[in-house]
């Protein structure tokens, strides 16, 4: 009866391990980061997660949405818990599955950085996702130290908005000297999806710091998370880029950064900012990316 | 785990010993959380497969064109606005 | 085997005969010769085992929880500072129903600082979900490690179990403990294998957000795990008793059954009072003395049964809640009014901080008990 | 004393609605106590919020098992998969909806003693610039029906009650409530 | 002034009034509306405050112990997991004598996740050291906070104390608050001054090495603070009373004096038995309630003397001690067997993990206890 | 009765602020390392001290070593408590003396990292001293993430000997983007002493870095100690830089660096090593020094 | 049961000497324990370690308060600011010195029924190159010269014990026992 | 607090309310953890005050030449070994 037609384009793989009946708000880019992680990484995967939106999303007792076995975790201990899964297997040889810590930014900039800091420095067999949503949302939006510059929370509100940069997770990460570091965003799922593939064949800590828009907590309208992390690409707030083994590269270089402007208008969490402030946060993102990429230049395989 | 029935646990002797989830989420019918449906027309879909790339739930299914599970699509409107073609619309179910 | 050997070492090799898999665990003072003796074990490869170096007991008890969902047998041990630090997944442990064995070297609670003998960190977890074991002598540390492992993992059981040991007087002193050989141990402990465990091939979530409409059902099923544990005891301790000679329950009792006073002792301070109680027998007195050695599940019937003809009781904690009165003190009058028993009963609080327990001390408390009415709680040996 | 639940979407302000009822009535000289649903409010996911209106102290803290008000603040839930709005709804009860539709719109309408009132909450919204136009803000507006269908506060202290809580557009909102409070069906 | 205003709100404003200069905290549901309105009173300037957003609930107790030993008010305030990682800084701050008050919301503790009323957060910190009190309502919630610092300050008290307050139940109810002004504020509650503070023109260390010669000393000071701290709590109250008209105690007796049975509650399931009690008396069943205010220090005295007549006595407790009873149930029984006196005493569970505890449960309860023996621990609600 | 000399020449501070009779082993550089410090920074000083050698040394109750206010505190809570006590003070205006957490390095680098994170996220106002020890001295010698790699310690025993390198918690810190970071040692009071100057001036979070060897853990003569350290320096082991607001500053450049094999042969830590176990640490010596001169190079204020 | 108190410096290995003691009782059939000083070892601060001997079960836990035996390994602390070497000692107990003096110089020799017995311990380590010249290991040495003294175990199970117990130059520690068990006055 | 007396804790109202430090540690004279004791020549001392820098506890007094104090020498030898011109020899204390 259908007229036959060539099949959809499909640039990520097709297989859906998670399903559909999920606890996400409508919008939710921490939803699609998973979905794409576990279209990179396959079934052969132990996930453990701590306190934040995804030990909601995930459906309560007893149900799971996410089709690979999943330890709740408390809310400091994603790294910690990893390594012991990781560690427990290797001590009766069974050391097939990967093993992946999957936390907010409040579980691993803040509460959870000294578990993360431990099993990267015993070089602990496993992958850290850190999915990016810049607060404490499951929480109802309180600032975490990812929360950047200039945004409202609910713990920063409009006349204390947050002060001072988003810790820089990736440079303290890599100055652990672990072998991957790497950031994507859900806007770019092919490279995500790449990331993951590559993080899976390495043996030691994988650091993954994934941006994901949270329209709740960000203010913003649901339908426009892709866009929305998709500027912060362009606008280099959030760059795209890996570090193995000490070697930098940029992954994707915007040809022209757009203005943070456009970036920051689409969210309601910026909305108070005078345009003072937003030349503020615009040369400081210009200033980092100064930064980066010189360190691509110094440190890198290629200039060796 | 995949069938879309609710767990019955009702007396102690129900539950599992551990925590632990004994069925999936394909019960929780999410369409309740949707205040308008993506409709896509088949004649102006291209077939790019981004709307399906981009849905959160997922509640796409990859055939060409796709067709949205309206048990499950919570009404986000990512697919709308990512489609490069404008073939997916917003209808109201309100009123 | 014999061998003379601390307490710390007797907690080692009762990991190592338990065919413990993975071991995470962070140092403190009295337990580092813990950490230190299974270092070398691993090392010198005597001990099939990972020991993760982490960077906290926060962690080392998070890794354990990883492992042991993991289906892996696994063990820890702190003191002190480090189980209360520990003391959120402690919690989870016992909930998320995972059977991690802990050895913990009973020390005080700062500040000030101090490193000496005192239950206050392990009586302070009492309502963690944790079964709790006092041991008397490194014999008993070494054993009890090793039966643990078989309570914990019982199906209808599984909950984590700590079993501690007085620091210094257990911790540091070496005595003579008999080792299990391995041929032996494989008889009597069969494998972990955990109906629910972390694999892809059937996987689960654990420990997903529970409702109001299902909480307390797990709560209580943990209720009948705890009752099912004072069972297991039991009878993991007569099939002990069976293959190695040696008996371990929930209480033991010492001359009294025509005990006028008994005294109730747990830890290191158990030995010392048989001493007093032999001693205090050759004045003519008639004491006995009850050892508390299962504080959780708290063994209520054995408690009541064996204090029943008791004219006075003594209980003696090296802890304290303070505000109210000692852990055990409480815990034992609770149970015999559960059972309609009233007699008179003393609560003194004594060794804590490190002071020392002597035979002397316990002579002082049962002179203590026959002078004056039940006047709560006393202070033994403070400089008032 | 008077048992109210209100019945909205994640991020739409049912909690805030219920917050601005009870204010009200204590404005009234009334004791008051209002709560949200106890769980994980998500964005776009049915909610519950209610309130407890009483001449005398309330001492008890329990939930609201068979209320004697019940307000939609969203049509589209009524119907909608595992939502059940009628759910513990006194006979003799009273139930507030937000729609377009007259109330004999509703196959409970009449029975069990229910009464259903309707009033274009959104519409009303709309006109008053609350929210934006595809996504109106209806919490503040609705109260006004309330007010005037149950008789339990005035339209005075609901919007004393509006300028205390809302932090913007407090005469905006206002105006919405008493709209509301005119138009209810 | 009196206003609309959930619990988190009142306790924020509490610590507001009580002139706090200093709040370290984290969030964690259903406390999240504290860290909120605090940042909003902060930022607003209407709180004269600095408030660290830290890290963790550990750094933010060890913070609130910085600039309190520094001699500043701090405040704070936490729930179930985040209290339950403060575990060894709330030692911290008792044995270091710090009168810190912390707001507690009683949530259950995982896992399963569960964010609902269930107090075995704070029982589960009974053995810390720290003064604990239990609200029925959000205008107690307020008034304790301001009434904790006076009591917790007092130069022969100088222990921290936490004030309780149900998860949603209160939390997130909004009811009418009486605020107090910043004038009478002033004349009520007397600037903190300690003795001893971190001061480069004095200098001491705090919290030393501390040999077993003296740590027993500094215990038995702890106790004799204690025992101080139920008269100045008693004293606190009868002078709040005296200045804003409304009473608090260590315990509240309703309609006692000729009860033949009495229900023993805290937190906000003694308002709802409060409403029980008189539908049962309507029913003319001779019922009264006894409610404990505060648990730490445990009012054994008032107890006792408030349940003299009682033929039967039930304790409702919503937290559970795994492997034995009830908290709260075996302290009462614990206080009564030092006065010698025994009655029938039925423990029961209910509310465990946010299940509602409506007056529909309190009369199953009293309906259980009316009919059989005491057989504890009852679980009440449980879907067996 | 004496004949009339000149005045010893004093290169650091006469006032002793620390006094005799404290508790540290003989040839303790940890106790040199404070010695220093308070002779850099006054009596104007509270110090909050967690669990690490350190507690002991200075006494204990009711005693005290130190002449300055020093609250003990639980070993996670160094940089936490140092905060509340400086934020304290600032609650009140009182913010005149210089707030100072003194841990020593498994306080630092492991158990009390996360704290330090965050007090470093907020611009805590405080001074962070780590003395480096390398092991957990205080319960008998135990690994850290501070410990070198080849090390022996009771919990990396010969045949297990550490392997892996030591953290790099400087360029951690200096990733914070914390105005102050620098290392020093005790081998070289002077330098020291001026960094305390000049950290107790900066507004913010300053995180020193302070070597101090320890004979009884190193199983090194306790007459050693001051030249073991000079070795660390003169060798790369232990490179003395400072890092402003961002810009490296190599403070002290051996002009001949020398064999680590002089350095390592003093300690009884390391005599298991073999001359290959050697090569691989002289090695990663100079890669690293080499890395550092690079961000030298390139990221430094006179670059710009 | 006898009780015996050693008293040492912290890094000499007065502990091992304790637990050695301990163990060659335990190898000659008797109940042992032993212990060190419960505290903070400092190196070079004065420490003590303590051992039990029985024929029957040992159950008791605490301090030794009046030591039958006292050995001292290094002869420095006697006298030594804050230290009281015989402070508890039972009338009539052994002191073992490790010191090239003749007993009778002790001025404690012979009061109240107390014996001293020297033996030089660092000669004897010295000799058979136990730690450095500087800074000679006295403490398997002095054991030998314990079992001598106190007759309390036998000169084999000593060198049993010490072979079970240190890891370097077992032999030439046996050694240096047998020597101060033929050599102490 | 910097005289060198014990402190007298002989009864519970003797001890402070918090644990807090009520002297120095000036008491403790830690000669008696050394086994040997530095001696300063005096003819061949320089007047450097490396000695003086370098000692731990500090048991120098920064005269000239530098002042050894006996009471707290604990006997490290680090000022035996720093000493450029070798003017400070190590005394055998014991026999
Ligand atoms: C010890 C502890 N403290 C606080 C909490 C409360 N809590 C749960 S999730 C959360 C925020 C999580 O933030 P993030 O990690 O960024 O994840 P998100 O919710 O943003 O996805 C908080 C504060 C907790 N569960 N445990
Ligand atoms: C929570 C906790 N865990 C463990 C300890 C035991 N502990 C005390 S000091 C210490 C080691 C300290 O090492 P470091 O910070 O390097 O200082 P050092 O002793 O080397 O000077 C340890 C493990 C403790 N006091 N508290
Ligand atoms: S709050 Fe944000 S991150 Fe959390 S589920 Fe909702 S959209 Fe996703
Ligand atoms: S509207 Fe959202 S949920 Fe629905 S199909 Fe489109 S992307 Fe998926
Ligand atoms: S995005 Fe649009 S064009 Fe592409 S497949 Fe979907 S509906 Fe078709
Ligand atoms: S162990 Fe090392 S750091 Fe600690 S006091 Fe002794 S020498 Fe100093
Ligand atoms: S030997 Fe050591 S302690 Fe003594 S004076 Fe010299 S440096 Fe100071
Ligand atoms: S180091 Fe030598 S030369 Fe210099 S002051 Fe001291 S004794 Fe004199
Ligand atoms: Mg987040
Ligand atoms: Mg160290």
């Amino acid at each position: 009866m259908n007229e036959k037609k060539k099949d959809l384009t499909l640039s990520i793989p097709k297989e859906e391990i998670m399903q559909p009946g999920h606890l996400a708000c409508q919008g939710c880019g921490a939803s699609l980061a998973m979905r794409y992680a576990l279209k990179a990484l396959g079934r052969n995967v132990i996930l453990d997660i701590p306190a934040c939106c995804w030990a909601v999303i995930d459906g309560p007792f007893p149900y799971s949405a996410t089709g690979v076995p999943i330890y709740h975790t408390a809310f400091e201990t994603a790294a910690a818990v990893a390594s012991g899964i990781s560690n427990g297997l290797r001590s009766v040889g069974k050391s097939g599955a990967t093993i992946m810590a999957w936390a907010g930014d409040g579980g691993t900039f803040d509460i959870g950085i000294q578990a993360l800091s431990g099993a990267a420095e015993r070089n602990d067999d496993i992958i850290y996702t850190v999915y990016d949503n810049e607060a404490y949302m499951n929480t109802g939006i309180q600032r975490s130290s990812a929360t950047p510059h200039g945004a409202w929370t609910t713990t920063t509100p409009v006349k204390h908005f947050k002060k001072g940069e988003k810790k820089d997770l990736d440079s303290i990460m890599v100055a652990h000297g672990i072998p991957y570091m790497a950031t994507a965003s859900i806007s770019h799922p092919e490279d995500l999806i790449k990331k993951y593939q590559k993080a899976a064949k390495i043996r030691g800590t994988k650091f993954l710091h994934v941006y994901a828009p949270c329209p709740t907590g960000w203010k913003s309208d649901p339908a426009m998370t892709v866009k929305v992390a998709k500027l912060a690409v362009e606008t280099n707030v959030f760059p795209i880029y890996e570090v193995e083994n000490g070697n930098y590269r940029i992954n994707i270089k915007p040809s022209k950064r757009k203005e943070v402007k456009e970036y920051l208008s689409m969210q309601g969490r910026f909305k108070h900012l005078t345009e003072e402030d937003v030349k503020y946060i615009q040369e400081n993102i210009d200033r980092k990316w100064d930064t980066l990429l010189k360190k691509e230049q110094y440190f890198s395989s290629k200039e060796k | 785990m995949t069938d879309d029935k609710k767990v019955e646990l009702n007396k102690v002797s129900d539950y599992p010993e551990m925590p632990v989830s004994l069925g999936s989420m394909l019960w929780n019918k999410t369409s309740s959380w949707r205040n308008f449906k993506p409709v896509i027309d088949g004649t102006k879909c291209i077939g790019c497969g981004i709307c399906w790339k981009f849905c959160p739930e997922p509640a796409i299914f990859p055939t060409n064109p796709p067709t949205v599970d309206y048990d499950f699509c919570k009404g986000c409107g990512i697919c709308i606005s990512e489609c490069p073609t404008k073939a997916i619309s917003k209808v109201d179910e309100t009123r | 085997m014999k061998q003379v050997m601390n307490g710390d070492f007797a907690a080692s090799y009762g990991a190592m005969s338990a065919l413990v898999k993975y071991v995470a665990a962070y140092p403190i003072t009295p337990q580092t010769l813990v950490v230190e003796k299974l270092s070398e074990l691993v090392a010198d490869g005597e001990m099939d085992a990972v020991f993760s170096k982490v960077e906290s007991e926060h962690s080392a008890m998070a890794a354990c929880i990883g492992a042991e969902a993991a289906g892996i047998r696994t063990f820890t041990a702190t003191s002190s500072q480090g189980l209360l630090l520990m003391c959120e997944v402690l919690h989870w442990a016992a909930r998320g129903r995972l059977p991690i064995v802990l050895a913990n070297v009973n020390r005080a609670v700062a500040p000030g600082w101090s490193i000496w003998a005192d239950a206050q960190d392990s009586i302070s977890q009492r309502d963690t979900g944790w079964m709790q074991v006092y041991a008397e002598d490194n014999q008993e540390v070494y054993d009890s490690i090793i039966m643990a492992y078989k309570i914990a993992e019982s199906p209808d059981v599984l909950l984590p179990m700590m079993i501690n040991l007085d620091a210094f007087f257990l911790s540091h002193t070496s005595e003579v403990v008999d080792l299990i050989d391995k041929k032996d141990i494989e008889k009597f402990l069969p494998p972990y294998e955990p109906k629910f465990k972390l694999n892809p091939s059937e996987p689960h979530a654990f420990n997903a957000l529970t409702s109001p409409d299902h909480y307390f059902e797990l709560t209580y099923k943990m209720h009948l795990a705890m009752e099912k544990a004072k069972k297991r005891i039991t009878e993991v301790g007569v099939e002990f008793e069976k293959m190695f000679g040696r008996r371990y329950g929930l209480t033991e009792s010492y001359r009294i059954e025509d005990a006028d006073t008994v005294l109730v002792t747990f830890g290191t301070i158990a030995g010392t009072a048989k001493e007093t109680v032999d001693l205090l027998r050759k004045e003519g007195k008639k004491v006995g003395n009850l050892k508390i050695r299962v504080f959780r599940p708290f063994p209520q019937e054995e408690v009541c049964e064996a204090l029943k003809n008791a004219k006075k009781v003594i209980v003696v904690d090296r802890d304290y809640s303070y505000g109210f009165e000692g852990a055990f003190f409480t815990e034992v009058k609770s149970a015999l009014y559960n059972k309609g028993v009233m007699k008179p009963l003393y609560g003194m609080m004594a060794g804590i901080g490190g002071r020392d327990v002597s035979t002397g001390t316990l002579k002082e408390i049962v002179a203590k008990a026959e002078g004056e009415d039940p006047k709560n709680p006393y202070f033994i040996g403070v400089k008032l | 004393m008077i048992e109210i639940r209100l019945h909205g979407r994640g991020g739409q302000g049912a909690v805030k609605a219920a917050e601005i009822l009870a204010k009200a009535a204590f404005y009234d000289g009334k004791v008051v106590q209002s709560f949200p649903f106890f769980g994980v409010e998500r964005r776009g996911a049915p909610v519950q919020a209610f309130t407890r209106i009483s001449d005398e102290k309330i001492r008890i803290h329990s939930y609201i098992y068979e209320p004697d008000v019940l307000v939609v603040l969203d049509p589209t839930l009524i119907g909608a998969e595992g939502v059940n709005i009628l759910e513990g709804l006194r006979s003799g009860g009273k139930v507030i909806v937000n729609s377009t539709k007259e109330p004999s719109a509703f196959d409970f309408h009449g029975k069990n003693g229910v009464t259903v009132y309707t009033v274009d909450a959104t519409a009303i919204a709309v006109k008053n610039k609350l929210g934006s136009e595809s996504a109106p803000i209806v919490n503040t507006a609705i109260v006004g029906a309330i007010a005037k269908v149950t008789g339990l506060v005035t339209i005075d202290s609901v919007k004393k009650a509006i300028f205390d809580t809302i932090p913007r557009n407090k005469e905006a909102n206002a105006v919405a409530a008493e709209d509301t409070f005119k138009n209810v069906k």
